[in-house]
């Protein structure tokens, strides 16, 4: 059996008397999708958020590759070869496509002008952003310098991903990323989700959009009341048992239950 | 068992003719614009106009109301002098309100380090240069207390400041015993503390040290913001804190250098501060915290953070000086200076608001 | 020791009144007295003067010693304060009308102005080419401000029209009034303020030493120190040093500690017979004198050396 | 060519065992929690608890410091009296910072407003009851102007205030001429103008009619803010304000209600602070604007909006009387004093940033 | 043929140089839920907000059962009877779930506590929130006082959609109200729409979800490109048609051009 990539176990985090995850297990495998489904609050969020660093956990060990990691920051996660797209996409308005696709991991320019001098070597980043951005077949984006802020909710999600794609990631995870986008929006960034997932670079897919995840998943975690119930394989279960398990109308059996 | 389309994975039936979607891209025909429309959509695009268009305007009219003795090169240099205090601290006061921050005492940790660094090189034989060194350790130190109250406390930075800015005024007191350190003692001991008195002749002009120490500081803070990875994660951080922490952003550490940095322009205000009054005064200054921040509005930086130049500032400063100086001249009374102060500040806000609402 | 006295200064930024908290200390100390001391944060803070007597009838004293931040605003709390058997002197500022307190022991501050005034006429001699810059306090006409002025533009020969009010003077020797909150940086824009108006100025009246001193950068770092005459007021110990070293002309010297450790003795007095001070004759205060300082002194104006003034100052 | 289910309206096949899902309620066991633990959950339910426990806790350990002189009736009584104006324009900083505003005017106001009271009824002849109707026209004036600043300018009050409070104090000493009205010329003319300076003695505790003043002003603002629909809207408006705009509420008007309410509070504020000082001083209070604001952050009002009662401001501004008044009874210097009121906020706000970060 | 309850023709709104709304006409009629479909940024929200009037509209004419009607606020709007449920909810997050219900729209005492004193009816408003909470069967909120922001994702679709239907409004619009819920939440969503319906109030439903709006629309208005490119009926269409329509990637013919 492969190594999992990343390999989460006994995950606890409290906020104040809410319990978001309750012992939590997870695993991914090299080179898979795996979606996470599961009712609001079930603790989707909270879980990869432990994983990519965002909040700090209470109890519990994530490894990643069969490291041990314990990420103070997302930027450690991030370092470690983890990019997250948030819900809330973390781009920053008012900064152009550019500065958002390379904030927090800037080139500097060669020389003393960047190491003495810390200056930042635009033109470079213009172009690599450039070559990401039509990588991704988003090449509809016109001008790379202007603001986040005047882009449609689907080209933010496209900058989001290509950012998270971009920087040699060992995983990429995605909470929610088509919840406010049409169906043609939709189905560029499932198309991306392929696409990146074909350059084996291995995919976690939070979703409450059921076919969507039953068309890309190569396995579903199911989560409920802050815990793993099951994992199951797309091929071998349907919608509705899925739906049935995340909300509790059934209980799994001969589930898959660890990859 | 399965309902899928796993193997083909070309998602729901209805997806399926998405590939013969329109690929154009949306247009629509404009109306034709008014002039002020067209501008209004000009300076949107360059917001850091304003303020350098109201300042030109500013010295215009001035000049036409006061007439020569507002024109002179000698006018025009003294008034850069009179603002270098005040726009060294507007300088420290953009780093915060960038932030999305405000910072209550930049003037009252000058006034402490000049008087700390006065202290100990003029009174207690310490070398001048190691008093200055002190007083730069010192304000960065106050500075980084301001952004360590802000970012482990997590109190709001106008909170923080309110406080602490009574904290250094006490302490400014307490060590100046409310004494002045006279210009002759200063020259005696410590001469370098005044350097930046010193001034350049250029015809009628005269250039301080402290004038061009004022716009060296706003370009190496103009290079750092702009140029620099750090700076782009200021600007990030004052856009959305939290966007930016998920982004990768040590947004704490780089909020408490942001502070620290401003402490440390604080400290160089306080040298240049000694060059320009000639002696250490513990009284004066008192307003400059507001003063600073009025010049970083009327520069346009919003207080809301993440957006506008640090070079705002600079000519924020200059317009009020501008504003003072041409009002004097023209014989206008304190008490109406003061007045048109206030308006002044609420027109160039509602300008720069009135520019920013276009959509580019 | 039973008897408690206060001490109400304006503030605590201003050397002067950090001398006259000293000397009324030393006085109190030695007249075997407590002393509780209070300052405005700023000078016209009044509320926090006010809450300072209400505390000084609370912690049950036997006087107040006040420099009124407003000469006319704390004469409803100074009344209460005497209905509760208070002795009330005013130091340095009177109170206006003067009964306001129960004695008032303060310079001549009109004198002062007056010393000043008279010896930079005669130190100029012909007085018709002068150019007088006023460096005065704030927007806010307090009285030590216009009396000095007024004092000093009388003893210079100016019409001073209305003798409470400033910059209301008609005379085209008069550059202009400026205001320097009393400290270097004030003065020294200022001067360069009024310097714009007309750079031959060639007589400067400050309010005070800082603003003296303020000013006088100001001349110097266009190379003018020595074509204009600078007088102040206060004679502190830095201010005399300034007179020694140049920079000052003349200066009219004040007595805080003297002002201070009369007014614990007066409390002393009061509180072991009940007797109240008595007013210098023909005045409606205890003068405490006023001396000019100044290393060039002219004939008929009585001085002391800058020398002299040193073992003084503020003494 | 209908591939839909629409007769039934079922919902998606998969949708179809959701009738049988889990319908408990998620728990989870608790730790067991120790005292601070369960202190600080209590006091998040009861967030107002924290300034009464504080100013207690103070009164506390000034009686024990100071002993008799601090702990008497005629002590207390005066401290209440003491702060009854600043109190009051606390109450009025308050309206505007729940609307996530902040008034730097406040003050500048209220002086503007005693002064015109006083020059009317006192030098011009004006019967004074017509002199204190213009005060408060004058100050419902003076708030509406920063409400149409903020409304219809957009400016963010912040800016709004800082001008106006130029604004406002350059018309104060114009109009006042920089003098003080003497507490005999009132008398004589205007008596009803030191109204609130009346006092009734209870024991040794004197309170006067301005104490009174405060304690209904707070009382009346706190059943409009509780009990009205305004005040709901108030908080809806601080809290979010685009939502309370969709919500259905005319939230610009609102604001100006606010900002002309916030106004004549000033105006009230006026008239107490003739009682108190017993004259009319254009100098006095310069530095009320920062000691509301002071009030209003110790006794736990956001200063983001929407959150936190105005009675905390009551509070908040007694807590600073109390730490004055015994900090001056135990002998510690103005300046000291200062630097204790710097701490006080800093430590007042952390403790409710504490309290805060619980989930309820 | 009967009144329709909204209509509007040739609306234009325009932001700076987008044009959000291009002409664009709309109608509803009694009883119906009427969907609107389009891709991102095609102007669903725009028409919306023009019919509530959160945004003043550049051209255009709107009549509300016949009348014409131009609101320069939502709360005319809602006074009119067009009660809306937007993207972002418009709740207050600090404040109580009744203070939520009853923004804008409190009611006072009786006698002089409530027309002189203002007094707020805490009691009578308490019962009347719990009564219509109960009624359209979201009783899983046990305490009516406390904040919105202690609430669920669901729980808060769920109050802001109650206060929209409990006020005798004659129209309900609702902007993509299942985007950020889980399977078992966007369900109790639909059947609240359709419970709302089945008592007579018509509905505007903005979504993305093609299998929800088929299952719950009377009539799709397809937006694109800040028009109405045509109105068709979910039983005479497939999903894929309306997709093609709505994209661009088909024209329509013969559609039901107006209601
Ligand atoms: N910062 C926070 N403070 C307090 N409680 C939180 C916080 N973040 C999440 N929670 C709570 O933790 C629980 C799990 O939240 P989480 O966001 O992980 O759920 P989710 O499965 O992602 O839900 P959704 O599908 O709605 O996104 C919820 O009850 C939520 O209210
Ligand atoms: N306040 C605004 N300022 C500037 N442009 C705006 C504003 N609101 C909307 N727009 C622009 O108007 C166009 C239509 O926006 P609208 O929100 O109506 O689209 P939508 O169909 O609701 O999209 P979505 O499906 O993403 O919600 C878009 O190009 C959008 O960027
Ligand atoms: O006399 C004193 C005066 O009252 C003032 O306020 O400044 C200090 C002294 O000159
Ligand atoms: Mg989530
Ligand atoms: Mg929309």
């Amino acid at each position: 059996m492969t190594q999992p990539v990343i390999k989460a176990r006994g995950l606890v985090k409290r906020y104040g008397k809410v319990t978001a995850l309750d012992h939590c297990d997870f695993d991914l495998m090299p080179g898979e999708i795996v979606a996470v489904i599961g009712d609001n609050g079930a603790g989707k969020s909270s879980l990869i958020k432990a994983i990519s660093g965002a909040v700090s956990i209470d109890a519990g060990t994530i490894e990643l590759e069969g490291k041990p990691i314990s990420f103070s920051s997302p930027l450690e996660a991030q370092d470690a070869g983890i990019a997250t797209v948030y819900q809330t996409l973390a781009l920053s308005p008012a900064l152009s496509i550019v500065d958002n696709m390379f904030m927090g991991r800037e080139i500097r320019k060669e020389g003393i002008a960047g190491s003495v001098f810390r200056a930042l070597d635009h033109a470079k980043m213009r172009e690599i952003a450039r070559e990401k951005l039509s990588e991704l077949g988003l090449m509809t984006i016109q001008n790379i310098d202007q603001p986040v802020e005047t882009l449609s909710g689907g080209q933010r999600q496209g900058v989001a991903v290509a950012r998270a794609a971009a920087f040699g990631s060992k995983v990429i995870i995605l909470d929610e990323p088509t919840a406010a986008l049409g169906v043609k929006e939709s189905r560029r960034v499932l198309e991306l989700i392929l696409d990146v997932r074909s350059r084996g670079i291995p995919i976690i897919l939070i979703s409450h959009n059921m076919p969507h995840v039953f068309e890309v998943a190569d396995k579903i975690h199911i989560h409920r009341l802050g815990k793993r119930l099951c994992v199951i394989d797309p091929k071998e279960y349907s919608m509705s048992d899925a739906v049935a398990f995340m909300t509790g109308a059934k209980l799994p059996e001969g589930a898959v239950e660890a990859a | 068992m399965s309902d899928t389309t796993q193997p083909t994975r070309k998602g729901q039936e209805f997806e399926q003719t998405l590939d013969a979607s329109d690929k154009t891209v949306a247009s629509f025909e404009h109306e034709s614009r008014g002039f002020v429309d067209r501008l209004q959509h000009a300076l949107h695009s360059n917001p850091t106009l304003v303020p350098v268009i109201v300042l030109i305007g500013a010295v215009a009219v001035f000049g036409l109301i006061a007439g020569g003795k507002f024109f002179s090169a000698f006018n025009l240099s003294l008034i850069i002098q009179q603002v270098s205090i005040i726009g060294i601290l507007a300088a420290a006061q953009s780093l915060i309100v960038l932030t999305a921050g405000i910072d209550l005492s930049v003037a009252a940790i000058m006034v402490l380090m000049a008087v700390i660094a006065g202290n100990l090189s003029v009174y207690m034989g310490v070398p001048p240069v190691l008093g200055l060194l002190a007083s730069f350790v010192g304000g960065t130190a106050a500075g980084l207390m301001n952004g360590l109250l802000v970012t482990r406390v997590k109190l709001p930075p106008f909170i923080t400041t309110l406080g602490t800015w009574s904290i250094f005024y006490a302490l400014n007191l307490w060590l100046s015993g409310a004494q002045s350190i006279r210009s002759q003692d200063i020259d005696a001991n410590a001469s370098i503390l005044k350097f930046f008195g010193n001034n350049i002749a250029l015809g009628g002009a005269r250039i301080t040290y402290g004038s061009i120490l004022m716009v060296a500081v706003f370009a190496v803070l103009w290079y750092m913001l702009n140029k620099t990875a750090w700076g782009r994660h200021v600007y990030a951080i004052g856009d959305d804190k939290d966007s930016a922490e998920l982004a990768g952003i040590r947004t704490d550490r780089t909020l408490l250098s942001v502070y620290a940095l401003s402490g440390f322009v604080c400290a160089i205000a306080a040298w240049a501060s000694i060059g320009r009054v000639g002696s250490i005064s513990p009284q004066a200054f008192y307003e400059g915290n507001l003063q600073s921040i009025t010049a970083v509005v009327i520069g346009g930086i919003s207080l809301f953070g993440g957006r506008g130049s640090i070079m705002g500032a600079l000519f924020g400063a200059l317009i009020v000086g501008v504003f003072q100086s041409g009002l004097r001249l023209a014989g206008v009374d304190v008490l109406w200076q003061v007045f048109a102060i206030g308006w002044l500040i609420i027109f160039a806000v509602a300008i720069d608001q009135w520019i920013r609402k276009v959509s580019a | 020791a039973d008897t408690t006295a206060c001490l109400i200064t304006k503030t605590d930024t201003n050397p002067f009144f950090v001398k006259m908290k000293e000397g009324a200390s030393a006085a109190a100390a030695e007249n075997g007295i407590d002393l509780n001391t209070f300052a405005g944060k700023i000078d016209g803070d009044v509320e926090t003067q006010i809450a300072a007597v209400e505390s000084c009838i609370a912690a049950g004293a036997k006087g107040i010693l006040i420099t009124p931040s407003d000469s006319r605003a704390l004469a409803p709390v100074v009344g209460q304060a005497r209905d509760a058997g208070l002795l009330v002197i005013a130091l340095d500022t009177p109170f206006e009308p003067a009964e306001t307190a129960d004695a008032t022991f303060a310079t001549d501050n009109f004198l002062a102005g007056e010393l000043i005034g008279q010896w930079a006429a005669a130190t100029m001699g012909d007085t018709s080419e002068a150019k007088i810059a006023l460096l005065d306090l704030n927007p806010s006409q307090i009285s030590v401000d216009y009396l000095r002025d007024n004092g000093f533009l009388q003893g210079f020969g100016v019409d001073i029209k209305d003798p409470t009010k400033m910059g209301d003077e008609d005379d085209a020797r008069i550059v202009g009034n400026d205001v320097t909150n009393g400290n270097e940086e004030g003065g020294r824009t200022a001067m360069e303020n009024l310097l714009q108006k007309d750079s031959g100025v060639n007589v400067v009246y400050t309010i005070n030493e800082p603003a003296a001193a303020g000013a006088y950068e100001a001349l110097k770092s266009v190379g003018l120190e020595d074509q204009a005459l600078i007088v102040s007021v206060d004679g502190g110990c830095p201010g005399v040093q300034n007179v020694a070293d140049g920079v000052i002309g003349a200066t009219s010297m004040q007595f805080p500690l003297l002002m201070a450790s009369k007014g614990i003795e007066a409390i002393k007095a009061y509180a072991e017979t009940g007797e109240k001070p008595q007013n210098t004759d023909g005045l409606d205060f205890v003068n405490t004198g006023v001396e000019l300082v100044t290393d060039a002194p002219v004939e008929g104006i009585p001085s002391i050396t800058s020398e002299e003034a040193l073992g003084k100052c503020w003494g």
